[in-house]
């Protein structure tokens, strides 16, 4: 899970690194209140989980209760987008935060590195940049220094990074004492990533972290029961809340072929295929190992309901899961469902004779079943495109 | 020979009692797998369908002789599971658990490669490890497969059945399938089991099936292209898939990689390995190479 | 450091370890108010550092204030000595606790292993009683799990303990639960030991420690101030209480030849050879590495001090010391102090020249040197004895 | 040859500007020690009496080649500066300062131990390392050693130089002398050093010094019994120390000796090794072997 800025900074102030004071505000008249509160110079920022959000407009410097209103109001205003142009999000909320002097910026950030499976942190004194571009320029002024999790954060690591990353002599004991705290945060917090850029040194010499991308590992929320509260934030298109309510991993997409999987290389794999096939899928949906028919049920009446979704692919390599719970799903979903766009069925693998035997026993207008994954797919696509098959 | 496990696996299942647990060892033990033991803690001493029950895994491996476990327990006793196989003695560990986190993964497995180069640990998140005719340690339909020259490994699942189901449909058997899971931190890596196929005088030729994301591909192709004597056919999952969330900026700097599926394609054809399309072109040209070899 | 009983369990219960509810008394008076307090029927406890109180009438079990008072009198009167008839101690407090019923005792303990460098654990259902006797005549019944101090200690080395000790059905949820605070208590504490002998499974089905053997790393004491309050209970004599002020290692000893070396080895070797030599060591004081001038003077101070000492031997082999400054210690003390016991020294190594050179240039009646160790051993062995040298 | 360090050494020190780490560092160099940097924190770019300061271990080795450290900081920084140390890629690190925390070595230790086979930690506690003529590297007086047949290696400081002391009266001189510490737990133990001594060319012969209390003494007559061509000749003090307190019971059950000193001759003498009552015995022994070969 992404989190928000806001998110992300409210999780750090628990472990003690400084932020900026600052407000989350909903409104423009929430922000021009969180100004007022705050003081006179503030900066209004858009809270999106895409990147960029500077150069759109997202950020903005102001100096009244009356320019932040008006600040908000044209940050509610954009469509954001990442760096590919992709991705429309809206900001609903903005961080007001005071703003303030500042003498230099830093770089700085942890992620559990799956290549050499161990902590990898990263610093450097050219901050507020893109990263990547100084890697690629000056990599020298980039320390990186891995940490096993087994041993944790030691003194040195951090002295690697602050000397290391060239970080200005004043700023080096308040860097050297924030590195300990975000290790403690990253790990306690079951981060996969918490990256602050900038970090910077302030007019009266603090050091504080001025932005905040935090990732958490979903795995982990069993863990974690404050995970909940913090996704509620995150706003995720209709469809998707569904499934997730159903606790199935959908991704809505702009095609028609409507695609239901077990296994997400599996379904990967059938995006592929469709696309291969002339096609363009509607959706990746996931029902994941062992599903059971009221999954498989579930998915079928979400997928139905996108009125964008002119066939649908069911493509099913049974392990866990079952292949007879598959059809009586599917058997069940179309009982209760007016299903009017056509489904493709594939079954290979555990219980996949009965399963494809079930479908027999019930035939239904709109039920089409297929041999292989690559005929499933000109099939499915073929009937999405209106062509009998 | 075969790689992982074959006659010799002595399986014992922590997690037995329970109901996937259950039916999934059922299976392999029907495959002809030797289940030995299975471990549920305040169950010691009783039975599970003619299997017995240990309270601890070293009680089991004391017993039975086990070397090889399976691990079926929720995800957040799975870091535990695995601890207490490797503590135990056990050689080969196949975690079917999914959704454990990074961390614990990254804390157990650093731990066990440090210690020993004889352990294997496949997974979390994992179908887990076939040797057809031999042993089934995991949820691989065992009917799909069968014996024969190709070695199989891959990040995805359902896609070791898809392309085990597409090399039978040709004919083409397999000597062992292993899949060590799409987790962020696995136990083994493609270059792990690459280095024991390569070593296995029963594969001729090994399918590698990736996925885009991570370096673990664009590793391995690196790795093959000075190591490995046998072909490889690679096929990657998501060459259309929605470009997700990038990953950090600071994954990108450590691993000089973005995870593509050009990028992970470049560097197998780079390394001189053929990349197919689908699952289906994945058995195709492996017939090719097999009827050219 | 070895700590009481009651210090132990007072620690122990900050880590939510259960313990018998109960009070430490100085004097019968209190032991008696401290049962008034508690109930009826309470245990009164010797708390002495020796092992094998028990037997020696250090432990009574008493149904009234009245009784309490006089088992603490009794208590306060028994000079303990470990098992093999040495360390003459006193206890100077009663620790009063709640007795109850009692279904089983179990053994418990944590260790430090220098061997394996992990973490060692013991469980066995054969509590309250010699473990090592039980592990000499029934093995089986001690489970032993080492546990890797990066790791911790995990759920299933907790199972292996109480399912391997075979603590009963009824215990095993207790157990369970009291074993990952041990662990916590063991690490955070820097403890080398934490032995719970018995652990007890009380009428009521509740598991707790009913005894306690806590052992604290002394080099820890530098993030642990509590270490100096726990210290501060432990009765030393008024010679090793000085030295401790001057932050010297003295252990004081029967003999009449006062011993003064630089190195726990050097100085136990100085004691076997003038034990070789005929003679008995008064003390054995350990100036340490780069001992001073001033910690010389105060070492000899406080060894003529001892009426017993009828010589000394000063035996020192210069690698951090410099013997320079041994020397200039050496004759600061014979000047400020009214020496009349023959002190022979001997030194070599780092800066001895110089050192041999000032002692040579400030002659006094009751100062001799020597060229070797074995020399110089008997050369202070025969002073000691009377006779001249 | 000789062991651990020799004239291919080339020495950073943790703590160089501190009082005691700039004499003792000044006085390895003194004796022949390629003394190439000094670590102090914040330091970093300045020069002490000659020699480089840096801020971190990494950096001098980058810059200096600096293969071998010595760790002269204060306790509460030790195991954080013999990390520093292992993970800049240094292979040799002695450790002088006192009073670490057990806990702190048992993590440091295990973590190093699991991971490399070809580093060696030396200490803490312990007064270092010396291959006469050579090398010096910590506290060792240098004047008292020359160069020699005779491998030392010592559980207490001071006893190596009574003991190197007593062989150069007797005019044998020593291959390389080791001060493993009396730490419940070294970095290296009496065992790792022997291995070294057998496997060196230069040492003919090694004096082993224990101390009562442990088993160490006890695993080394084992070890050495089995594994050991050359001769040993040990010496234990403590024979007539008074009995401290007892090691826990748990302590007893692990290792099964009483480290006693009787426990440790016998081990020795069952060994066919010779064990010497005071160190002016020692090297009498060493002499009385060396005219019989």
């Amino acid at each position: 899970m992404d989190l928000f800025e806001y998110q992300g900074k409210e999780l750090l102030r628990k472990f003690e690194i400084p932020v900026p004071e600052g407000r989350v505000a909903s409104t423009p008249e929430e922000a021009s209140e969180a100004t007022r509160f705050l003081g006179s110079r503030v900066v209004v920022k858009a809270q999106v989980a895409v990147g960029g959000r500077g150069k759109q407009g997202g950020v903005k410097l102001v100096s009244s209760p009356e320019e932040a209103h008006e600040a908000a109001a044209q940050i509610f205003d954009i469509t954001f987008t990442d760096q590919e142009g992709r991705g429309a999000e809206r900001s609903k909320r903005v961080l007001v935060e005071r703003a303030g002097e500042l003498k230099a910026e830093y770089y700085c950030s942890f992620i559990l590195d799956r290549t050499s499976r161990k902590h990898l942190a990263i610093m450097s004194s050219e901050g507020g940049m893109d990263i990547e571009e100084v890697n690629r320029t000056n990599p020298d002024a980039i320390a990186k220094v891995t940490i096993d999790p087994l041993l944790g954060l030691s003194d040195f690591h951090a002295r690697e990074l602050v000397f290391g990353g060239n970080i200005d002599e004043e700023a080096r004991k308040g860097a050297l004492s924030i590195l300990p705290k975000l290790y403690r945060a990253l790990v306690e917090l079951d981060a996969s990533q918490i990256e602050i850029n900038p970090l910077v040194l302030t007019g009266d010499g603090k050091v504080m972290a001025l932005d905040a991308k935090v990732i958490l590992d979903d795995s982990a929320a069993f863990r974690h029961p404050f995970y909940e509260e913090l996704k509620a934030a995150h706003e995720v298109n209709e469809q998707e809340r569904k499934a997730k309510e159903h606790g199935l991993n959908l991704i809505k997409l702009d095609g028609d072929v409507g695609i239901i999987g077990n296994g997400a290389g599996l379904v990967m794999s059938t995006l592929d295929v469709v696309k291969d096939a002339g096609g363009s899928a509607a959706n990746f949906l996931d029902v994941g190992g062992g599903a059971s028919a009221e999954v498989l049920s579930n998915s079928l009446q979400i997928i139905t309901e996108n009125p964008e979704v002119k066939s649908i692919f069911i493509n099913i390599f049974g392990g866990i899961t079952r292949c007879d719970l598959v059809a009586e799903g599917i058997i069940h979903a179309l009982a209760r469902l007016d299903v009017d766009v056509p489904i493709v069925v594939r079954l290979d693998g555990t219980n996949a004779e009965q399963g494809r035997k079930m479908l027999a026993d019930a035939p239904h207008p709109m039920l089409k079943t297929a041999d292989t994954m690559l005929g499933a797919a000109e099939k499915a696509v073929a009937l999405a495109h209106g062509e009998g098959a | 020979m075969a790689i992982l496990i074959d006659d010799s696996t002595k399986l014992v299942v922590q997690g037995l009692t329970g109901s996937e647990g259950s039916f999934h060892a059922g299976r392999n033990r029907d495959y002809g797998t030797q289940l030995v033991a299975g471990v549920t803690p305040g169950k010691g001493g009783t039975d599970h369908n003619g299997t017995p029950i240990f309270h601890t895994v070293e009680e089991a491996v004391r017993e039975t002789g086990a070397n090889t476990s399976m691990v079926f327990v929720p995800a957040r006793f799975a870091a535990d599971a695995i601890l207490e196989s490797y503590e135990s003695g056990i050689k080969t560990i196949v975690a079917i658990t999914e959704h454990v986190p990074a961390l614990d993964m990254a804390r157990v497995v650093g731990y066990i490669r440090a210690r020993s180069d004889d352990v294997s640990l496949i997974g979390p998140n994992c179908p887990g490890v076939i040797s057809p005719g031999k042993a089934n340690v995991g949820i691989i339909p065992g009917e799909i497969c069968s014996p024969g020259p190709v070695g199989l490994v891959s990040r995805s699942g359902t896609l070791v059945y898809q392309i085990v189901h597409e090399l039978t449909q040709l004919g083409i058997g397999q000597s062992t399938c292993v899949g060590i899971g799409g987790d962020p931190v696995p136990g083994s890596d493609f270059i792990d089991v690459l280095s024991k196929f390569e070593a296995d005088p029963e594969t001729e030729l090994v399918v590698l099936v990736g996925e885009i994301g991570g370096d673990a591909e664009e590793r391995a192709a690196a790795w093959a292209k000075q190591n490995m004597s046998k072909p490889i056919v690679a096929y990657f999952a998501g060459r259309e898939a929605p470009p997700g969330k990038r990953m950090g900026h600071a994954g990108a700097i450590v691993s000089g990689s973005k995870g593509t599926w050009q990028a992970k394609a470049d560097a197998f054809e780079a390394a001189g390995f053929p990349v197919a399309k689908n699952p289906t072109q994945v058995a195709e040209i492996v017939a090719g190479l097999r009827s050219k070899a």
